[in-house]
């Protein structure tokens, strides 16, 4: 029983690496209607900017904002510069730029930084909290509430305020925003900036625990494309709630289902993509309207 | 006579196909045009081509200011609005934001009364103050219309292009849709521009009609001349197949 | 999808396809067909050795480059001193993103264009190309674990550099088994064979972990599995993955405070790359049954074979590999090879591995101290271990040499 | 687009006939096949092919070799993708499974290649059936995920089924089994060459009758409108299914033949990312064009090696990677249409306007 609420509690940890993902790679999805396959490397790129900075003496709390702020410019001057040019050749043209962009920032950062794997100190400090049978890390508690925090403001932004209003107009129909006098071009690129922004915090509570690599966010990204389907690529609640699902699901089915085992935890989130697109193609928190085709 | 809107020789269509040929065309302050033709005739794309969602070619004047090149989002800002076909509606999004989103092509000196103007929508569309919470996917064919009337004029256009208005609605809905019109263009001092199938029922509420054949326009007279001439209506509001079939009105 | 682009009068793209296959024509004409098989073994003459290498410089596993510049900066040593009998040593680093097909497809060029009479290649997939370099009679020495790189009477001019893979897990169990006789004891690998081989070692020392779990490659956050190692009481864990998981492990090991006996695989256990990032702290205590000198261990800082390596990674190749492992690693094998290559009288495939199987018992610079190389099971070179113990910030013996060669009578 | 509400009306505009530029190529399919230039250029190319063997060195064919067996692959791609309208991502498993079929057809149960080839087109066609169902459902970026879902998995059971793929080390024979028979006094590598050139040659002249006779015209359909399709009385889930299954049979055709040249099979090989490599070279070559399929192959079969070629030191496989992308960058930007489908259109609007200045 302790074990089955430690296993449940570590999902749920990495759960919130995959819903920040996740929910990044949905709001990219309603805007431009593309699967960002980048997604995960622009998050790694994050991380390692944000190990340059550490190391050049910058306090955390700086550097996290900071970043933020570097991430949404760099999200938006990508697709204005690189995702622009192709949005009228089809999805399968977008996707391949989202795969080119892909192979391009992992080279760029193991250019810069190398392949070895750096290590990356918790900004939370080592401490470990026991609560009853279960221990929690600083890292695990800083590193949710960071990222639950950024998941917030993004909630915030889409929910309440004008621009929200406008980004959630474009998503929804793009003809008609554009009617009512509203820059799609403009709400596209800052679709790109706030998803990479929400990324990057994913990249940067995930770097600690997993060390700096180019290939840190790999199988972040699979498991949250995994999230995504599960929850539903026009829902940004369903893509955190897919998120922690995956998470928790992928760590309890690789233990407690016999023949699954480690070597195929991966199978796990590939087996929710497909059961999830049979019998709910929208997702669970998806409207089936506005799945795009 | 100068109009609100100046439109000559406006060519438009989509890739290689030219749907619009040569196209003359105006509309003064606080008129109400109706746009007829069957089905194929060129009427969406000429709203189209106007609000800047479809390339154009030629002229086109509104308020004293050239349109040509202007993008879709900047013409809207310039008091130009655009009730599309199937009107629009952000499905997602409540009927309120729906309205809201209105404001955004508002000119800023009027920004302060959005308020004011949303109490005098819901006066007018009381279903919609009603449903104002309700996400607008729910509502009825005839409320969306409402609906894109409703967030059109939060815009506070001078110039509203409408597209079918009337498409899809009950013959009694739609009679309703088109005796609002008539009341609007007065309480908000709009020149309207209505592309419509239902000759009989737009032509009650315009002033003027003009008749598109082939992306052409073959008639242009007041509208209760064209109302009786039988023979205009047989030849181009029946149903003549022009051979752009793959074009919808 | 997209709307479809009109139809393409297609003569025109046709003859733009002929074009770009007449472009692959004259990439180069047809060689003489008399240098297939046999190839470059040229004995006596002043021509160049050519030694080809193909090893994943892109991708994943794009940090096995440090291995080729190891090497390399041991050939451009030797060639300053005026090369191997007078010989100078021509080596092409040809880039094979460890896709099997790369790598086959780089043997054949290395063989066929550059006359290469050793090619070297990195990793399991090196299996998938030793088939055809065995049937071009090539001398092939191949970086890796895998039993089936031991297999002389299969592929008889495959030649393993470091030890199978099998032979640690055998030194390992016998550690424990002497240790602690009565430990719980776990394996945490990557779900492949060298995991499989290791756990096939420790049954053959009479060891059956209690528990082993593995993950696919590239799966970092182990937690899930620490998690139910601790459940279930494992107090002795061989620590067996790779790459940047085997940081993240230990720190999350600390983090949670489950803290077993460790034992880490000899070749993720270097401070530059493993222990470092891991950090000392959350590494002491552990073991590794290991053959070759870190050169980042400051216990080597005086040894005279690191120091050498230092200097000709810093002159030669990448300084940046100075602290390297996996550098000191093809250092050392580029050294054997060299080795070899002196007392063959050629490279053709059939003397260079006579010369490499009658190696016995010769010093190299990569190798620990009281270790030689010689041609031990499998005609792998390096089979000696010893088990060592982290103290914080270094390395030190807690064990003797033990030989893989005597393990496998026992 | 976002909303069934201002879809139609745009799709409808957009799939409006398009007169002018199809009008010459149509009238060129009323031609006889011989008088018409296509087929002159592409008999050239085919003797060409013949010929090529003769001039180049072994490794060179080997490596053209490899260029034709993802040709193959990519061909069955073009089929699904640019005719069909299906998208999938996961035909780099299909390859995969077609060269393990082979395999251990060869391997363990001693069969001679030809049939192992026939049975590997059997499997993966099979296989391709299976995925289709799912497509009856799903469309778009979904199915692409759906089969991005397969490409992942595919190398995990490879190596978890050890007993029958022999694990994460793979199969490998001692050589290839495609031998030239004595009689022809070719080397392997030329035999092999010249095989897979009529191979290639075979799969495009069937797929290209496929989609030009009446099949062609529902294929069609079902890609610009399968509900307008369904109207016309197409079966759209059974030529979706024949679709799918056509095109997976062709990718296992192409791995077959490849696993069986190189004499060996890995997971590693079949990972996603190769996957996605096939879809780059769908898109780079031009989906909508059969000579797509070779310029897309010899696109990601030479342009890293020639990358890494120039750069050349152990630290250049990350340049490698780098120029990579912003090659299929760039191609994406300035050729939508795919490299063959750009210069097509490219050299069309040269001719005509060489034609209307020698008519005037």
């Amino acid at each position: 029983m302790t074990e089955l609420l430690q296993q449940t509690v570590s999902g749920l940890t990495t759960g919130l690496v995959y819903a920040a993902l996740a929910l990044a790679i949905a709001l990219v999805f309603q805007g431009t209607g593309t699967l960002n396959f980048a997604q995960g490397e622009f998050a790694t790129l994050a991380a390692f900017v944000s190990f340059a900075l550490s190391t050049a003496g910058l306090s955390w709390w700086l550097i996290v904002p900071l970043l933020v702020v570097l991430a949404f410019v760099f999200g938006a001057g990508v697709e204005r510069l690189l995702v622009r040019p192709v949005e009228g050749s089809g999805p399968l043209a977008l996707l391949t730029v989202t795969a080119a962009l892909l192979l391009g920032s992992n080279a760029v950062v193991a250019l810069i930084w190398g392949t070895d794997v750096r290590s990356m100190a918790s900004p939370f400090g080592g401490a470990v909290y026991h609560v009853g049978p279960l221990t929690f890390t600083a890292q695990a508690i800083g590193g949710g509430a960071l990222v639950l925090l950024a998941m917030l403001l993004c909630g915030l932004i889409f929910r309440f305020t004008p621009l929200g209003l406008r980004l959630r107009a474009v998503a929804d129909n793009p003809d008609s925003a554009r009617l009512l006098g509203i820059s799609t071009g403009v709400m596209l690129a800052v679709g790109w900036g706030i998803a990479a922004a929400v990324g990057a915090v994913a990249g940067l509570v995930a770097a600690p625990t997993l060390g700096l690599s180019p290939e840190l966010m790999t199988n972040a990204l699979l498991l949250a494309l995994a999230a995504v389907t599960l929850g539903g690529f026009s829902s940004r609640l369903g893509a955190v709630v897919g998120g922690l699902l995956i998470g928790v699901l992928s760590n309890l089915a690789s233990r407690y289902v016999p023949g699954i085992g480690g070597d195929l935890q991966l199978v796990v989130p590939f087996a929710v993509i497909f059961l999830v697109l049979l019998v709910r193609p929208q997702g669970l928190f998806g409207r089936a309207s506005t799945v795009r085709a | 006579m100068t109009g609100l809107l100046e439109v000559t020789g406006l060519t438009a269509g989509y890739g290689g196909v030219r749907v619009l040929h040569s196209m003359d065309l105006t509309v003064a302050e606080n008129e109400i045009v109706a746009v007829l033709g069957a089905n194929g005739a060129g009427k969406t794309t000429l709203l189209r081509a106007l609000s800047g969602t479809v390339k154009a070619g030629g002229g086109i004047s509104f308020a004293g200011r050239a349109l040509n090149g202007t993008s879709a989002a900047r013409i809207a800002r310039s008091g130009l609005g655009h009730v599309p076909q199937g009107r629009g509606t952000f499905t997602a999004l409540t009927v309120e934001e729906n309205v809201r989103l209105g404001v955004i092509s508002r000119p800023a000196s009027t920004r302060a009364q959005a308020d004011g103007d949303l109490d005098r929508i819901y006066d007018t569309f009381p279903v919609l103050r009603e449903m104002r919470r309700r996400p607008a996917g729910a509502l009825s064919g005839g409320q969306q219309q409402m609906l894109a009337l409703a967030r059109a004029l939060m815009a506070r256009p001078r110039l509203l292009l409408i597209d079918e208005p009337s498409l899809g609605l009950a013959p009694l809905t739609s009679a309703d849709m088109f005796s609002v019109l008539a009341r609007l263009r007065e309480e908000w001092s709009l020149s309207v521009l209505l592309a419509e199938q239902n000759a009989r029922a737009s032509l009650k509420v315009a002033d003027r009609g003009i008749v598109l054949a082939r992306g052409r326009v073959v008639a242009a007279a007041p509208a209760a001349e064209l109302a009786a001439d039988a023979g205009l209506r047989a030849a181009y509001l029946g149903e003549s197949p022009d051979g752009l079939t793959g074009v919808s009105s | 999808m997209s709307v479809a682009p009109g139809p393409i009068p297609r003569r025109v793209v046709v003859a733009l396809a002929a074009g770009s296959l007449l472009l692959t024509a004259a990439c180069s004409g047809r060689a003489d067909e008399s240098s297939g098989s046999g190839a470059g073994s040229n004995t006596g003459s002043d021509e160049p050795i050519v030694v080809g290498m193909s090893f994943p410089l892109s991708g994943p596993l794009s940090g096995a480059a440090a291995v080729a510049d190891g090497a390399a900066a041991y050939f451009e040593r030797i060639n300053a001193e005026g090369g191997v009998g007078g010989r100078e040593i021509d080596y092409q680093v040809l880039d094979d993103a460890y896709d099997p097909a790369r790598q086959a497809e780089n043997a054949r060029q290395l063989v066929d264009q550059e006359d290469a009479g050793i090619v070297l290649t990195f990793g399991g997939i090196s299996s998938a190309t030793a088939p055809y370099l065995n049937g071009q009679k090539v001398a092939h020495v191949a970086f890796g674990t895998q039993a089936a790189l031991s297999d002389t009477d299969a592929t008889p001019y495959t030649r393993g550099w470091f030890p199978d893979g099998s032979w640690e897990g055998q030194v390992v169990a016998q550690h424990i088994q002497d240790e602690q006789p009565d430990a719980s004891v776990g394996v945490l690998g990557i779900a492949n064979d060298l995991t499989t081989s290791q756990v096939d070692g420790m049954a053959a020392a009479g060891l059956t972990p209690d528990k082993v779990l593995t993950v696919p490659p590239g799966v970092v956050d182990l937690t899930s599995q620490l998690n139910e190692l601790r459940a279930a009481g494992v107090d002795t864990l061989f620590l067996a993955v790779v790459g940047p998981a085997q940081p993240a492990t230990l720190r999350t090991m600390a983090n949670i405070g489950y803290q077993p006996t460790t034992y880490l695989y000899s070749a993720a256990s270097d401070l530059a790359t493993s222990v470092g990032p891991a950090g000392p702290e959350n590494a002491t205590d552990a073991f590794t049954a290991q053959y070759f000198k870190d050169p980042a261990d400051p216990r080597w800082a005086d040894d005279e074979g690191v120091q050498a390596f230092k200097e000709d990674i810093a002159e030669y190749g990448d300084e940046a590999n100075a602290d390297s492992y996996l550098a000191i690693e093809g250092y050392g094998a580029a050294a054997a090879i060299v080795a070899a290559l002196e007392d063959s009288g050629g490279e053709g495939g059939d003397a260079f591995t006579e010369a490499w199987d009658s190696i016995d018992g010769i010093d190299n610079p990569a190798i620990l101290p009281d270790m030689q190389l010689s041609a031990g099971p499998g005609s792998r070179l390096v089979h000696q271990y010893r088990v060592l113990q982290f103290d914080g910030t270094s390395w030190q013996d807690a064990g003797d040499v033990v030989d893989a060669d005597d393990l496998a009578q026992g | 687009m976002a909303t069934s509400i201002s879809g139609p009306p745009t799709r409808t505009e957009g799939a409006a006939p398009t007169p002018t530029p199809t009008a010459a190529p149509a009238l060129a399919e009323l031609r006889p096949m011989w008088r018409r230039p296509v087929t002159w250029a592409w008999t050239a190319l085919f003797v060409v092919a013949l010929v090529v063997p003769f001039l180049i060195s072994d490794y060179d064919l080997f490596k053209a070799t490899r260029v034709l067996t993802i040709a193959i692959a990519v061909a069955g791609l073009n089929l699904l993708i640019g005719r069909a309208g299906q998208i999938s991502a996961g035909h780099g498993a299909l390859y995969g499974l077609g060269a393990y079929t082979a395999m251990i057809l060869v391997k363990e149960l001693g069969w001679a290649w030809p049939g192992a080839v026939l049975a590997a087109v059997v499997v993966s066609g099979a296989a391709g059936w299976l995925i289709g169902l799912p497509a009856l459902r799903v469309r778009g970026l979904n199915l692409g995920l759906l089969t991005i879902a397969i490409a992942a998995i595919f190398p995990l059971l490879l190596s978890r089924f050890e007993g029958l793929t022999g694990g994460t080390i793979g199969l490998q024979l001692a050589g290839s089994p495609i031998t030239p028979p004595a009689a022809l006094a070719l080397t392997p590598e030329q035999f092999q060459f010249l095989l897979l050139v009529v191979v290639l040659a075979v799969v495009l002249v069937l797929l290209r009758n496929l989609t030009t006779g009446p099949m062609g015209r529902a294929v069609e359909a079902l890609r610009v409108n399968p509900l307008m399709a369904r109207s016309e009385g197409v079966d759209v889930n059974r030529l979706t299914l024949t679709m799918f299954a056509i095109s997976s049979a062709v990718a296992g055709l192409g791995g077959a033949l490849g696993g069986l040249v190189l004499a060996s099979t890995v997971p590693d090989s079949y990972s996603m990312f190769f996957s996605l490599t096939l879809l780059s070279a769908c898109v780079v070559g031009g989906s909508r064009t059969w000579a797509g399929s070779l310029v897309g192959s010899a696109f990601i079969v030479y342009l890293p090696d020639v990358i890494s070629q120039q750069i050349g030191s152990t630290t250049g496989g990350q340049w490698s990677q780098l120029v990579y992308a912003v090659a299929l960058l760039l191609t994406l930007f300035f050729l939508p249409a795919g490299v063959a489908g750009g210069a097509g259109r490219w050299l069309a609007r040269l001719t005509r306007r060489l034609r209307r200045r020698s008519h005037a």
